[in-house]
């Protein structure tokens, strides 16, 4: 069946495509198209069309309510699990529609998500890093150890944690639990990683420690990264996609944003005279 | 003016605490008092005797075995149907009613239970007046608590563990048994409690289903006599008021048994997540 | 579980499962001859199960259980196809605190009691303190016994009087209960309550088998011909026999002589 | 770092996906089919009752207005009257309510938000514990302690009387709101009381403004569950009750609520007695259900 | 009582005070001597001695987990909430020992707080700014808007929620969260104000808005603020402290931490050297 789906879906949107982008119209890893998001009656993404590219880091800027949060969590259908949500338009990864797709599953096993609020699990921390893991059947003591060091190292954790690995993740303060929440994510090696402002809890430390790791996990993995430090999205993003009231305003290479925004409301926004 | 509203409710937050345990303390010291005098190994461990004060081991037995069997089949069944109701069902007409079945439940008096289970059960399922008939009769006695408590349980879980473990790629089941049902076991646990207590504490609904025979049972097939309907009977008819309040001595450290016990098997399911 | 068949397959030798259900104050009694039974016979159990007369019958009907235990006559419906056998007879003993200085009551004043035309033990010789009437639920084999004897129907019954489920609550509540006043079956006399005389007569087995004391009814066992297992037939002959009589006796009930 | 799956464990989780999803599909349906027990229970109960308690009515005859405004009940005569007891369980409930659930809720409060430590961990498994005793022992303690209490300090004749009702009932739903409610309390998450307390809020008044209406819905199940205790008991009432056929006029008249009735004649009862006795049950399933309603009406407008 | 505490109390300050900074020992709002705070076995905090003086802003900064929210908590005392906790040392405010006088709820309504996580209570919004008067025994429903609409005005997100005052303040996004907790702490008209990283969650216009805020409120009142954002720190605080494995490495002036700090350590933190 997904191959079908997969097959009609692809003309369609190389032919939407062409249009607007056509350079980069076959390696888009994540391709938009139109999506409308409803909370019941309240619509909270208006025709959002954006193509996300393989191997880059995305950054989703805009502020407060806008919709970054709601847009990146229906990347991985996280909105699924909200009650009265209406989502109408199209969103593809590797050229699969994931809302017709029916295997949840596996799309967020690709799509991996660090919150905004850290939510690690009332476990070990341990056992937090080896969730994922484990749920895809991985049992083999070895393997997980090293899994779990190597995510909580990735995360800029290892240290700070390696002694107490197996006491409870909720003793930890809240940057460490953020640092944790990425290494439970990084565990999983998705192909896409979704971050709603992953650093805003931690300090400066961290934050860069995080946005190497970032740059380091470029190479490999697709990454969308919502966040409210411009200056990260300067420094880290290679795309930035400007949002307002549930629109996209402008989507551009990051140095375009930042330097010659074409919107008069991205300027305003970027250079802080917004509002 | 606030301070003194502050003091007001707190000092009535101290004596509704100190009049529940005071009469708590009374009815157990009077039901120890009462009782204590017949307490002995041979009345704990000894076979029954129609003559005399007898002993009830044959309706210890009873008794264990109507808990076991009940919780066996009303746990699963009650955890599993909060689990629809707090993590599956759509808000709809479904819920309502399934609601609406489960409170009802709860309100329904006991000896309607028993005429029901002398019907069903014992009738019209040829289970005679047996063990198993009593046990498939508390089962629904105890399922709309089981299910009540643990819907409130898995209320409390924070659905950032929901979003956090779905989001990891896991199916809705393995967050089920792995995050929300570890973090809801306490509430869970004191519903399976609670539900123990009811159990032990039915007479009327047993003793149309269970019938009064005052034997060990062979199976659970067998019709018998658990302890309280034990005490109900010679409370009601030979009006032996310290041979009632001696079985419910014994009831009490059973069921103090039965807690402790339950208690401790949460701190070790608590540990294994460790 | 089956114990209708469990008494059939044994229907050929004398063992097997004997079920018994029925009235509560029958009950005891039956307990304590099957205990005796079980003694000379290994191979037979004997489940006596007490829930009350209605039931008993119920189930010997249906056949949940091969022999009922009745403390009352039964109603003409309930009759159909039902053998009776009156097992023993139960003296029924007003019962006042053991406080009361009323010791001895005319049949009449009893009805007076029961009926709340007297409603104060000084008009029956006693201290100047108000009657409490505890009587037994309608329907029970103790009560219908009763009211039969002394004349007065349910409805006569005065209506704030308390009342008990089964011997044992009538005589906790009476020997609670310095105004109270009660009916119990023989079997349940101690020293927590006082005994009346009835017209002068004490409450005895031997006046009641020599009829000076009028109190009493009889203890039934029904079944269904069919239903009836040897072993219940030998087990019903058994109480019949003198050494199921003495059994009798010694339970405070009185022997069918 | 490099992709950690090759592309045969891809091939493979594929697989156990689609074992996943099927798991996931059945596992809802069984979950629902558990669900759905409780109403099959609940209807199978209520086609039991009705029609063994309709059957005086359609077959027989009898008035069902009769049956429920009815101040006699005399079964031997043919009377079926059942409003004295109606109103005596209508007093006995609400008057269990009105003393046993602020009692129950402020100790669940005690113990979960005021007691030191030692002490809630000492009570709260001893309150537990007493929702085990059994109700026949709550009633000899009501008959033997409560009773004679009532009846000497009052002066009465005799102590059986809706008083001793209702205080045996509020003892008996005790056990029950307090473990629930305590269970629900102390679910609040702590941020909360943090907020509040950080806004100068007094720890009373944090308690009463923040902690338990957040805690409302938890609270509104022990409510229920412990009514369900109340109106369902039997075997402890029929002992305090004094089980007279009088409508009651004051708290010290002898009541005969209408659980005790069925519970007290259905060992007797035959043929039409027994059916009215079915009738009594279904009478009292209404009253259950309209107070469940009541209680939902409460429930969601105290949401709002 | 109070009174000879507050002389004793002063006696021993001064002498104490005097040693260490001169001119400023009699204005000093909040004096904290020698606190050492443990949760249960580990030390989280060890010999913390400042001055916060009146009308200014003081940062608190160091990198996770070194302890900053545990010591802006103890100035509410709102470490006393957690069991195990003990403290040794001297918190002077206004020249009272806050934790020998019993009344906390009088130190917390002077003390108002702003967390780390937003944490509404699920009422209204406009309960829950309406909260603390409430509780103060303000019931006049007027004076109670005026109170409101003023406390959310000064949060910056009064136009965002005017129009559904009435609806739960839990539907809101987090930054519209988080600005409500600050419009509810404004409620209380404190005169301390401790904020821990208020501004993570918010965007840079509001987070610009609770600045220039925050700014304003200095005037009137005493300003505390835990926050992982060098450039915040530098352009809103008058005073920062640098903390590191629960101690304070170093306390001045914010100029002079961040253009010539004397110790190598907080040069390399606020350099972004550290690690
Ligand atoms: N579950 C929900 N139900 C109804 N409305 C919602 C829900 N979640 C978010 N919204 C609304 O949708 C809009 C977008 O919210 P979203 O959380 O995506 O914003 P955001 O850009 O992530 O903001 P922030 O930077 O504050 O996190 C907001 O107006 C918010 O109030
Ligand atoms: N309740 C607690 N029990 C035990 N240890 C705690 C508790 N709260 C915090 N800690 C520990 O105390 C230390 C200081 O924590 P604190 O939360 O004050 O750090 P922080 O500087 O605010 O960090 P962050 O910037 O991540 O919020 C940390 O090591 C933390 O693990
Ligand atoms: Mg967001
Ligand atoms: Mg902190
Ligand atoms: O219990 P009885 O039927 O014998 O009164």
């Amino acid at each position: 069946m997904n191959t079908t789906v997969m097959g009609s879906n692809k003309e369609v949107r190389k032919g939407k495509l062409s249009q607007m982008n056509d350079q980069s119209a076959d390696k888009a890893k994540i391709s938009v198209n139109d999506l409308d998001l409803f909370y019941g009656e309240k619509q909270a993404l208006y025709r959002v069309s954006l193509d996300i590219q393989e191997k880059e880091v995305t950054a989703l800027i805009g502020p407060s309510g806008c919709g970054k949060s709601t847009f990146l969590r229906t990347l991985n259908r996280m909105n699924d699990l909200i009650d009265g949500v209406k989502i109408s338009g199209e969103i593809e990864i590797d050229n699969e529609n994931i809302y017709q797709s029916s295997d949840v599953i596996k799309l967020r096993t690709k799509v991996g998500m660090v919150f905004q609020k850290p939510n690690l699990f009332p476990m070990s921390i341990f056992d937090n890093v080896a969730y994922g893991p484990r749920m895809q059947g991985i049992k083999n003591k070895k393997e997980l150890n090293k899994i779990v060091e190597e995510s909580l190292r990735g995360a800029a954790i290892w240290d700070e944690v390696k002694d107490r690995l197996k006491t409870s993740a909720l003793g930890l303060s809240g940057g460490q639990q953020q640092r944790v929440c990425i290494a439970r994510a990084i565990a999983m090696k998705p192909a896409v990683i979704l971050m709603d402002e992953p650093t805003s809890a931690l300090d400066p430390i961290s934050t860069l420690k995080v946005e190497e790791l970032i740059a380091n996990m470029k190479k490999d993995y697709t990454i969308v990264i919502v966040t409210h430090n411009m200056q990260q999205a300067a420094r880290i993003s290679d795309k930035t996609a400007f949002f307002l009231n549930g629109e996209v305003i402008e989507y551009d290479e990051t140095s375009n944003i930042f330097s010659m925004p074409k919107d008069q409301r991205t300027e305003d926004y970027v250079t802080g005279r917004f509002g | 003016m606030r301070r003194f509203k502050d003091n007001l409710l707190r000092g009535l937050l101290w004596f509704s605490a100190f009049l529940t345990v005071a009469v708590l303390v009374i009815i157990v010291g009077y039901i120890f008092y009462k009782g204590f005098r017949l307490i002995n190994f041979d009345f704990i461990f000894g076979d029954y005797s129609p003559v005399g004060h007898g002993g009830i081991w044959p309706m210890i037995v009873t008794t264990i075995y109507t808990i076991v069997i009940s919780l066996l089949i009303a746990t699963p069944i009650g955890i599993l149907s909060a689990v629809y109701l707090q993590e599956y069902a759509k808000q709809g007409r479904l819920v309502r009613m399934i609601r609406f079945a489960t409170e009802s439940l709860t309100g329904i008096p006991s000896i309607i239970y028993g005429l029901f289970g002398a019907v069903f059960f014992v009738t019209t399922l040829k289970l005679g007046m047996s063990i198993i008939a009593a046990s498939l009769t508390l089962t629904i006695i105890v399922l709309p608590v089981i299910i009540r408590t643990t819907e409130e349980a898995l209320k409390t879980v924070p659905p950032a563990y929901r979003e956090g473990s779905l989001a990891l790629g896991t199916t809705k089941l393995q967050t089920l048994y792995k995050v929300i049902l570890p973090s809801a076991m306490p509430g869970i646990l004191s519903g399976i409690i609670l539900s123990m207590g009811r159990i032990v504490g039915e007479s009327a609904a047993i003793f149309l289903t269970a019938g009064t025979v005052a034997a060990m049972p062979d199976s659970i097939f067998s019709s018998a006599r658990t302890l309280t309907v034990h005490s109900y009977l010679v409370t009601q008819e030979s009006g032996d008021i310290e041979l009632a309040a001696a079985v419910g001595i014994v009831l009490i450290v059973i069921i103090l048994v039965l807690n402790l016990s339950a208690t401790f098997i949460s701190k070790k399911l608590n540990k294994a997540d460790y | 579980g089956n114990n209708n068949e469990n008494g059939k397959d044994s229907s050929n030798g004398s063992g097997g499962t004997i079920s018994i259900s029925g009235s509560t104050s029958v009950g005891p009694l039956a307990e304590k001859i099957a205990d005796k039974y079980k003694e000379k016979n290994e191979n037979v159990n004997i489940e006596v199960n007490q829930i009350g007369s209605s039931a008993g019958i119920t189930n010997a009907t249906s056949g949940v259980s091969e022999i009922g235990m009745s403390s009352r006559d039964l109603k003409e419906e309930e009759k159909v196809g039902l053998n009776e056998t009156i097992v023993a007879y139960d003296g029924i003993v007003v019962v006042t605190h053991p406080t009361n200085n009323v010791k001895d009551l005319t049949m009449e004043q009893v009805k007076q009691i029961f009926t709340g035309e007297v409603t104060n033990w000084k008009q029956l010789g006693g201290d100047d303190m108000e009657i409490v009437v505890v009587s037994r639920e309608d329907g029970s084999g103790s009560r219908d016994a009763f009211q039969e004897i002394v004349g007065y129907t349910s409805g006569e019954l005065i209506r704030n009087s308390i009342v008990a489920s089964g011997n044992g609550n009538i005589k906790t509540t009476v020997a609670t209960n310095k105004h109270a006043v009660g009916f119990i079956s023989f079997e349940y006399i101690d020293d927590t309550i006082s005994t009346l005389k009835i017209n002068g007569v004490e409450a005895t087995a031997e006046n009641v088998l020599q009829q000076k004391y009028s109190l009493s009814r009889p203890f039934l066992f029904v079944h269904k011909e069919e239903n009836l297992s040897q072993a219940g037939q030998q087990f019903i002959d058994y109480i019949l026999s003198p050494d199921g009589q003495a059994i009798v006796s010694e339970a405070g009930a009185i022997p069918v002589n | 770092m490099p992709s950690p799956l090759s592309e045969k464990q891809i091939v493979d989780i594929g697989k156990s996906n689609k074992r996943k999803y099927i798991l996931e599909k059945f596992s809802a349906r069984l979950f629902l089919f558990c669900a759905l027990l409780s109403v099959i229970s609940l209807l199978l109960i209520i086609g039991f009752v009705f029609y063994k308690g309709a059957h005086p009515f359609i077959a027989e005859g009898y008035s069902f207005i009769d049956f429920i405004f009815g101040m006699d009940w005399v079964p031997s005569e043919g009377k079926f009257g059942i409003f004295p007891m109606i109103v005596a369980s209508i007093f006995a409930t609400f008057g269990a309510l009105i003393i046993g659930v602020p009692i129950g809720l402020f100790t669940a409060i005690f113990l979960a938000e005021i007691a030191p430590k030692t002490i809630a961990k000492l009570i709260s498994p001893a309150v537990q514990l007493l929702a085990g005793i059994p109700s026949v022992l709550y009633g000899v303690f009501g008959l033997a302690i409560i009773v004679p209490f009532l009846q000497n300090n009052l002066g009465l004749a005799k102590g059986q009387s809706l008083l001793a009702v209702i205080i045996v009932l509020a003892i008996m739903m005790l056990p029950t709101i307090v473990t629930v409610a305590e269970t629900a309390i102390r679910a609040v998450p702590k941020t909360y009381r943090e907020g509040s307390l950080a806004l100068g809020a007094s720890q009373i008044g944090t308690i009463f403004k923040v902690v338990v209406p957040a805690a409302k819905s938890g609270i509104m199940a022990a409510i229920v569950l412990g009514l369900g205790r109340a109106i369902g008991e039997t075997m402890a009432v029929i002992l305090v009750a004094g089980n007279s056929l009088i409508l009651p006029t004051s708290l010290t008249d002898s009541v005969r609520p209408l659980t005790t009735n069925i519970a007290l004649e259905m060992g007797y009862a035959f043929g039409t007695h027994q059916e009215m006795l079915f009738a009594t049950g279904i009478v009292l399933f209404s009253f259950i259900l309209l107070l469940n309603f009541v209680l939902a009406k409460i429930g969601s407008k105290g949401g709002k």
